[in-house]
C-alpha cells in the first residue's frame, strides 16, 4: 500500500504535462507522450477501479467512504493529466475536502453503531453484480471498438483565467442558476435537519 | 521540450558518454558501498544508538553553540550555493539554446532525452566566463556540476530539500513553540537535550515516538486506524510542492496554485475524521466530529479571504501574487487597501481554526475530549499527525505571507534589491537577503510566533461560539470585504487623480499600522525576554537558578 | 504508448458501473449515495476527457463538469440531510424500511 | 486484526421521549469522563449522557478514592489523626486539620493560646489562597487556558515554602494540632510572609487581566452552570459556590471561630454584570461568578492575614499536655470554613483516648451533589467549566 502510494507519488511529481506553468512562454507538449504520463494514467486507472470496486464490496459504510475517497482522489488525478487543473483542484475542495466530509458526518450522525450492516440478500447481489458485468462487457466493447473522431490535443490546457471569463460570459446563466440553486439547497438542507416541533 | 529537439543538440563529444558513464557508476558504486553498511548500522541501530549518545552527547553538547552557528551559516551557503548553481546552469541552457536559436520553456522543464545537452568542456567554458575564482576548482566543478542541468538531477535534489523540510519544519516548529511557551509561562522550555536551550529535544522526542510501541485498541478499525496518518500527512506534505519558497525555490510552479493547496489542506480532514472514527472510542469520534464541523465551515471564510488578493493580482499562481508585490514594505497586498488589511485578519483567523490552533483547537481539546481523534494514538502514528499539523500551520503562515506579506521580497526598496548587472557573487548576496526565502522563513516564523502567542495566551472556544463565529462573523465580513475589494479595484483601473491620492493615504496609514504591529510584537517580546526577572516580581527572582 | 480517448472512457465505465452495483445492492441510504457520487465522477471524467480529445479550444466540457460538481455537492447536502429525517423517524437509514410516506 | 461484530450494544440508548429541544438531535450516547480524564481533577467520574454536543445528563460517579478515612479515626487518637484529615482535602490540609483540633477541642474544652489562634488564622488563610490558587488555574485549564494555571503555581509555590518553613510540609501539614500548632513560628517568618503578600497582591490584577476578564473566559463561564439561590440552599452548597449565587453566608462572620472575630474583613458574593468590574451578560451563580467570589477572597485573605501578622500576640502557641488525654462521654460538632465551603468534624468520645466516632462533613461532597442538576442540557464543553467552577477535591469527597 505505501509502496503503492510512493509510486504513485514519484509518478505524479513527474507528469510534465499535468504540472507544468501555464503561460505564453511555456513550449506546448504533447498531451500522451511521455512515458512518464502513461504509467501515471495506468497507475491512476487502476487506482480508480479497485477503489471503485472496493466501494461496491466493502460492507462497512466507513470504508466505503475511504473507497470513495481513493477514487475522487484518482479523478483528480485524472483531471491533472487532462490538462484540467483547475477542475482537479476544484475536486479535490469540493469532493474530498467537502461531500466527502458530509457523507462520513452522515454516517456518524445515523449509524446505530459501526458494526450494524444491513444488506441485500444474496441472490440479488449475484443477480445484479451479473447484470452489471454484462453491462460493462458492453460498454467495454462498445467504446474500445468505436473509432473516436478526435486527436489528442496539443494546446495547453484551459487557463483559470479562461474558464473564470467563460463562466461570466458564455455560462452566465447556467452560473446564476447554479448560485441559486445552491441558496435553495442551503435553505432546504437546514430546514430538513431541523427538528419540526 | 519538443521544439529543442534532438537534432539540435546533436553536437556529442566523446566525453559527455564518459561523464555520464562515470556518473552512473558513482550512483551504482554508492548503492553498492553504502546499502549494506546502511543496513548494518539499522541492525546495530540500539547499542549504537546508546554509544553515540553516551560518547558524542557531552562532546556536542559542548559545541553545541558552534554547531548551531555552523548550522545556521551551511544553511544560508547552501541557499546561496541553490542560486547560483542553477542560476548557472540555466545561464548556460539558455546561453547554448539562444545560440541554437531555439525557446525553452524554463528552468524546470526536464526529463526528455534531448536534453542531454550541455558538454562538461562546455560548462567549464561557461566556468570560465563566470569569473577566475572558478578556475583551480573548475577541472572539478565541470563534473559535478554535470548532472545538475537534467531535470531529473534537479528533482531528485527538490524531493530531497522537500523530505529535509518536511522533517525540520515541523521538528524546529515544536521546539520553537515549546521554548515560545515556557517564556510566556515564565518556565524555561526544554534546556536539557543537546545542550544549548534544549535544540535536540524535538529530534529526541522524534526517535522516542519512532521507538515506542504501537498500540493499536481492540474494537478498532485496524486498516483504517492504520492508514489515517497517512491522510493527514501526505495532503500536508503535498502542499509543499506547490508553496513558493523564493523565486525559483519552488518544487512545481502551479498555474492553480492556490486552489490545489486549499484542496490538499481540505484533504486533510479526511485523515482526521477516518482515524476519529476508526479507533472505536468515542471521544475520538466526537474530535472527528468537531473537526469536520469546524474544517467545513471555516474553509469557506478562509477560501474567501484568499479570494481578496487573488481578486487584486488576477491569478491563482502564487509567485506571479509575489511578483506583483515587489517594491517594499508598502507594496504588500495587506497594505493594498483596508479591505485587504482586514481580510489579512480575518484570513488568520480562519486559518487559525483550519489548523486547530488555539483558540480553536476543539477536535483535540485536552480538558474536554481527552485528547479528541488522538486519544487513541502512539509512537509513530501520532507523531504523523503532530507533524502533520505544524507542517499545515507553516504552511498556512506561508500562504498569509505570500498573498498579504509580500513572499519572499524583504520590506527594503526594491532599488536595493538584485539588478541584473550585479556581479554573480553580488547576486548571490542580494538574492539571499534582499528577496530569498530567509525572508520568506522568517515572515514564517514570525507568523508562527503569533499563533503560538495566542495560543499560550487564550481561553478555548465552545463550539458553538466556534461556528457562531464562523456564520455570523467571519462569513458576510469576508463577504463584505469581497465586494469592498472589487469596487477598489474597480476604482483603482480609472485615472482619477483624487482616487489616486486617496490609495496613497491608505496606503501609507495600513502601511504604517502594520509597522506599529509587526515592530511592537517583537517589542513586547523582547521587553518581556529582557525583564523576564524584574517581570515577575523579587521572589520569583530570588528563587530562580543562577540570580 | 498513447493513451486515447477509450482509455478515460473505459475507465470511466468501469466507475460508473461501480456506482450502480453500488447503488443496486446497498441498503443504507448513505451507501446508495456513495453509488451515485461514483456515477456522477464518471460522468465527469467522460466529460473532460471529451473535452480534452473533441473540442479544441472549447470548454464546453469542463463547464459542464464543474456545474456537475456543483449539483453533486448541492444533492449530497440535500440528500444527508434527507437521511438524518428519515433516520429521526425510523431510527434506521435501512431504505428497504423507509417504505411509508408518513412520518 | 480484531474487529469485533456486535449486533446491538447496550450503552448506546435511543431515548424517543427526551426530544424537548435542539435541532440537530440524532442520537443519545453514554460517555464516561473520568475517573481518567484530564479535567475530571482526580478521579471522579462523570457519566455524560450526550446527544451530539449536547449533555443531557451528567451523573457523578464517586468513590475512586474510598480510604476509610472517617473509620481510621475510632482507631487512634485525635493527635494523631490530624495527618489523615490533611489527607482529605490535599489542596487545604491546615483547614482541615483546623477543623477537627476544633473539634476535639470543644469536646474536650481545651483554650488554644491566643497566639495559636492567630497563627492558626495565618495558616488557614494562607491555605485559602493556596487552594483558590489551584482552583482558578485548574479552571481556566479547563477552558484550555494554559497560561494562567502555571502563574498560579508559581505564587502557590511560595506559599507552600512559608509553610515549608513552619512546619516542614509542603503538602500534608499536620501542623495545627489540638491546643494549638505544633511549633512556633520559626524566626523572621512574619517578615517572609508580609513580603509574599506585598508580591502577591498586585499578581491577583494579572490574573485578572489574563484570565477573568479575557473576553473568551467570560464568554464560557457566564450564564453556564447557574445555579439559584433556591437550589444552592435546598442541596446544602457552601463557600464560594453558595456565595456565587448571592448568598452572603460565611461561617468566619456568622460563628466565628479562632478570633475571626478580630479581623476586619468583606464577604463577596456574586454579582450581576456590569457593576463593580463585573463583565456584561454575567449573571448572579453562573461558573463566573463562583470563580471571580474566589479570586475576591484571596484579596480578604490578605487583608486577614495582614492583620494577624501585626497583632500576633505573644505567648505559647498551643496549650500544654495535649497528648494521651481522655474525651468525655460526650460529642462535639464543630463547622469551619474551608476554602471549598463549610467542613464539618463530629467527633464522639467515650472516656478513652481515642474517639469511638469520626464523621466529617466534607464541602466538596456536598457541592459535587449540585452537578447532576446544573448539568443538564448543556454543551459538552461546559461540563469542565462547570465541575471545575465548583471546584471539588475528590480526596475529601470519597475520603
Amino acid at each position: 500500500m505505501r509502496l503503492l502510494a510512493l509510486v504513485g507519488g514519484v509518478l505524479l511529481l513527474y507528469s510534465r504535462s499535468a504540472w507544468a506553468a501555464e503561460g505564453a512562454g511555456a513550449t506546448t507538449k504533447a498531451v500522451s507522450g511521455g512515458l512518464l504520463e502513461t504509467a501515471l494514467f495506468y497507475f491512476v486507472a487502476f487506482a480508480a477501479v479497485v477503489s471503485s470496486l472496493g466501494v461496491c464490496v466493502s460492507r462497512d459504510i466507513v470504508r466505503m467512504a475511504v473507497w470513495l475517497f481513493g477514487a475522487l482522489g484518482s479523478v483528480a488525478v485524472m483531471y491533472f493529466l487532462l490538462a484540467a487543473n483547475f477542475l482537479g483542484a476544484i475536486q479535490l475542495i469540493v469532493y474530498a475536502g467537502g461531500t466527502l466530509i458530509l457523507l462520513v458526518f452522515g454516517v456518524m450522525l445515523t449509524s446505530k453503531s459501526p458494526w450494524v450492516k444491513f444488506e441485500c440478500p444474496k441472490v440479488e447481489f449475484l443477480l445484479s453484480g451479473v447484470i452489471c458485468a454484462i453491462l460493462l462487457a458492453c460498454l467495454c466493447i462498445v467504446l474500445t471498438e468505436a473509432t473516436w473522431a478526435g486527436t489528442p490535443q496539443t494546446v495547453p490546457g484551459a487557463s483559470v483565467a479562461a474558464i473564470g471569463k467563460s463562466l461570466l460570459t458564455q455560462y452566465v446563466v447556467p452560473f446564476e442558476i447554479a448560485g441559486v440553486l445552491l441558496m435553495i439547497v442551503m435553505v432546504g438542507a437546514a430546514h430538513l435537519a431541523r427538528q419540526e416541533d | 521540450m519538443t521544439q529543442l529537439a534532438s537534432n539540435q543538440f546533436s553536437v556529442r563529444s566523446a566525453e559527455d558518454g564518459v561523464c555520464m558513464r562515470v556518473f552512473l557508476w558513482v550512483l551504482w558504486m554508492g548503492y553498492r558501498v553504502f546499502g549494506p553498511i546502511l543496513e548494518l548500522l539499522m541492525a546495530m541501530f540500539r547499542p549504537f544508538a546508546v554509544a553515540i549518545y553516551r560518547i558524542g552527547g557531552p562532546l556536542v553538547a559542548r559545541m553545541a553553540g558552534i554547531i548551531l552557528i555552523g548550522a545556521v551559516v551551511s544553511v544560508c551557503l547552501g541557499v546561496w550555493a541553490h542560486a547560483l548553481l542553477f542560476g548557472f546552469v540555466d545561464d548556460s541552457i539558455l546561453a547554448r539554446a539562444a545560440s541554437a536559436g531555439v525557446t525553452v520553456a524554463g528552468p524546470f522543464d526536464h526529463f526528455s532525452p534531448s536534453t542531454w545537452g550541455l558538454t562538461p568542456s562546455q560548462i567549464a567554458a561557461q566556468l570560465h566566463v563566470v569569473g577566475g575564482v572558478w578556475d583551480t576548482v573548475s577541472g572539478v566543478a565541470r563534473y559535478l556540476l554535470w548532472p545538475v542541468q537534467f531535470g531529473i538531477v534537479r528533482d531528485l535534489i527538490g524531493v530531497g530539500a522537500l523530505i529535509g523540510l518536511f522533517n525540520v519544519i515541523p521538528v524546529y516548529t515544536i521546539w520553537w513553540e515549546r521554548k515560545v511557551a515556557g517564556r510566556i509561562q515564565s518556565r524555561l522550555g526544554p534546556m536539557r537535550v543537546g545542550g544549548w536551550h534544549g535544540w535536540a529535544q524535538s529530534p529526541a522526542d522524534g526517535i522516542k515516538l519512532l521507538l515506542k510501541e504501537d498500540l493499536i485498541p481492540q474494537g478498532a478499525d485496524a486498516p483504517l486506524f492504520r492508514l489515517a496518518p497517512y491522510f493527514n500527512i501526505i495532503p500536508s506534505a503535498l502542499a509543499f510542492v506547490a508553496l513558493p519558497f523564493g523565486a525559483t525555490y519552488v518544487f512545481r510552479e502551479l498555474d492553480v496554485a492556490l486552489v490545489f493547496i486549499l484542496g490538499v489542506l481540505g484533504v486533510e480532514v479526511v485523515g482526521v475524521m477516518i482515524a476519529g472514527w476508526s479507533s472505536n472510542n468515542k471521544w475520538s469520534v466526537y474530535g472527528a466530529m468537531r473537526e469536520a464541523c469546524q474544517m467545513v465551515s471555516y474553509e469557506i471564510p478562509m477560501g474567501m479571504a484568499l479570494l481578496l488578493p487573488v481578486l487584486t493580482v488576477g491569478t491563482l499562481n502564487l509567485t506571479k501574487i509575489v511578483e506583483a508585490q515587489s517594491g517594499g514594505w508598502f507594496h504588500w497586498l495587506a497594505f493594498d487597501s483596508p479591505f485587504m488589511f482586514a481580510g489579512f485578519i480575518a484570513y488568520f483567523v480562519a486559518s487559525l481554526a483550519s489548523c486547530k490552533r488555539a483558540p480553536f483547537d476543539l477536535p483535540e481539546a485536552e480538558s474536554e475530549l481527552v485528547a479528541g481523534f488522538l486519544t487513541e494514538y502512539s509512537g509513530i502514528r501520532w507523531s504523523f499527525f503532530f507533524f502533520a499539523e505544524y507542517a499545515v500551520m507553516f504552511v498556512v503562515c506561508g500562504l498569509a505571507a505570500i498573498l498579504f506579506l509580500g513572499g519572499w521580497h524583504s520590506p527594503l526598496p526594491a532599488s536595493w534589491g538584485c539588478s541584473l548587472g550585479d556581479a554573480w557573487y553580488m547576486r548571490g548576496v542580494k538574492g539571499l537577503f534582499f528577496s530569498g526565502p530567509i525572508w520568506f522563513v522568517a515572515k514564517c516564523v514570525f507568523l508562527l510566533y503569533v499563533q503560538i502567542w495566542i495560543r499560550w495566551t487564550l481561553p478555548r472556544i465552545r463550539i458553538d461560539q466556534v461556528l457562531y463565529g464562523c456564520v455570523q462573523v467571519l462569513l458576510p465580513l469576508t463577504m463584505v470585504l469581497l465586494l469592498g475589494t472589487a469596487v477598489w479595484v474597480w476604482a483603482s483601473t480609472s485615472d482619477c487623480p483624487t482616487w489616486a491620492t486617496i490609495q496613497r493615504i491608505s496606503r501609507y496609514t495600513l502601511g504604517g499600522i502594520g509597522a506599529f504591529f509587526v515592530i511592537g510584537f517583537p517589542a513586547i517580546a523582547v521587553y518581556g525576554f529582557y525583564h523576564r526577572r524584574s517581570l515577575v516580581g523579587n521572589l520569583v527572582q530570588d528563587a530562580m537558578p543562577g540570580s | 504508448m498513447e493513451i486515447g480517448l477509450a482509455h478515460y472512457l473505459v475507465v470511466a465505465a468501469v466507475m460508473f458501473v461501480a456506482g450502480l452495483f453500488t447503488m443496486i445492492t446497498k441498503r443504507n441510504a448513505i451507501g446508495i449515495l456513495i453509488g451515485v457520487e461514483l456515477i456522477l465522477n464518471s460522468a465527469t471524467v467522460n466529460l473532460v476527457a471529451f473535452d480534452r480529445y473533441q473540442g479544441p479550444g472549447r470548454l464546453d466540457g469542463q463547464m459542464t463538469a464543474l456545474f456537475v460538481i456543483v449539483l453533486a455537492a448541492a444533492e449530497a447536502a440535500l440528500a444527508v440531510g434527507i437521511c438524518i429525517n428519515v433516520y429521526k423517524n425510523l431510527a434506521t437509514v435501512d431504505v428497504d424500511r423507509a417504505n411509508s410516506l408518513k412520518g | 486484526m480484531a474487529e469485533t461484530v456486535l449486533e446491538s450494544r447496550p450503552d448506546v440508548l435511543i431515548d424517543f421521549d427526551s426530544r424537548e429541544q435542539g435541532d440537530l438531535r440524532t442520537e443519545e450516547m453514554l460517555i464516561n469522563m473520568g475517573p481518567q480524564h484530564p479535567s475530571t481533577h482526580g478521579v471522579l467520574r462523570v457519566v455524560l449522557r450526550t446527544d451530539g454536543e449536547m449533555v443531557l445528563e451528567a451523573v457523578p460517579h464517586i468513590g475512586y478514592l474510598h480510604r476509610c478515612a472517617e473509620k481510621i479515626g475510632e482507631a487512634v487518637q485525635p493527635y494523631q489523626y490530624i495527618p489523615y484529615t490533611d489527607r482529605m482535602d490535599y489542596l487545604a490540609g491546615m483547614n482541615n486539620n483546623q477543623g477537627f483540633s476544633l473539634a476535639v477541642e470543644q469536646l474536650c474544652g481545651i483554650e488554644v493560646p491566643p497566639r495559636g489562634q492567630a497563627i492558626r488564622v495565618v495558616f488557614a488563610e494562607l491555605n485559602r489562597i493556596a487552594s483558590h490558587l489551584v482552583s482558578l488555574g485548574t479552571c481556566g485549564l479547563d477552558m484550555g487556558a494554559f497560561t494562567p494555571f502555571l502563574y498560579c503555581f508559581r505564587e502557590r509555590e511560595m506559599i507552600l515554602d512559608l509553610f515549608e518553613a513552619a512546619c516542614g510540609a509542603r503538602l500534608t501539614y499536620s501542623y495545627i494540632t489540638p491546643g494549638g500548632v505544633h511549633d512556633d513560628l520559626p524566626a523572621g517568618w512574619a517578615d517572609r510572609c508580609l513580603e509574599f503578600l506585598d508580591y502577591f497582591e498586585p499578581k491577583i490584577d494579572d490574573y485578572n487581566n489574563l484570565l477573568s476578564f479575557n473576553h473568551i473566559f467570560v464568554k464560557r463561564t457566564s450564564r453556564v452552570g447557574v445555579i439559584s439561590i433556591e437550589d444552592a440552599i435546598g442541596y446544602g452548597l457552601t463557600g464560594p459556590c453558595l456565595r456565587g449565587s448571592g448568598i452572603r453566608w460565611d461561617l468566619r462572620k456568622t460563628a466565628p471561630y479562632d478570633g475571626y472575630e478580630n479581623y476586619d474583613f468583606d464577604v463577596p458574593i456574586g454579582t450581576p454584570g456590569g457593576s463593580d468590574n463585573v463583565p456584561e451578560g454575567v449573571i448572579v451563580g453562573d461558573c463566573w461568578s463562583r470563580y471571580w467570589v474566589r479570586v475576591l477572597e484571596m484579596t480578604q485573605s490578605v487583608r486577614i492575614i495582614r492583620q494577624a501578622l501585626q497583632q500576633l500576640p505573644g505567648g505559647d502557641s498551643i496549650a500544654p499536655k495535649m497528648k494521651n488525654i481522655k474525651l468525655p462521654e460526650d460529642e462535639a460538632y464543630v463547622e469551619v470554613e474551608n476554602p471549598r465551603g463549610q467542613l464539618g468534624f463530629l467527633v464522639v468520645g467515650d472516656k478513652s483516648a481515642i474517639p469511638s466516632r469520626v464523621k466529617a462533613r466534607g464541602p466538596s461532597f456536598c457541592n459535587l451533589c449540585i452537578t447532576e442538576k446544573v448539568c443538564k442540557n448543556v454543551l459538552l464543553a461546559d461540563v469542565p467549566a462547570i465541575i471545575g467552577s465548583i471546584d471539588v477535591v475528590m480526596g475529601e469527597v470519597d475520603r
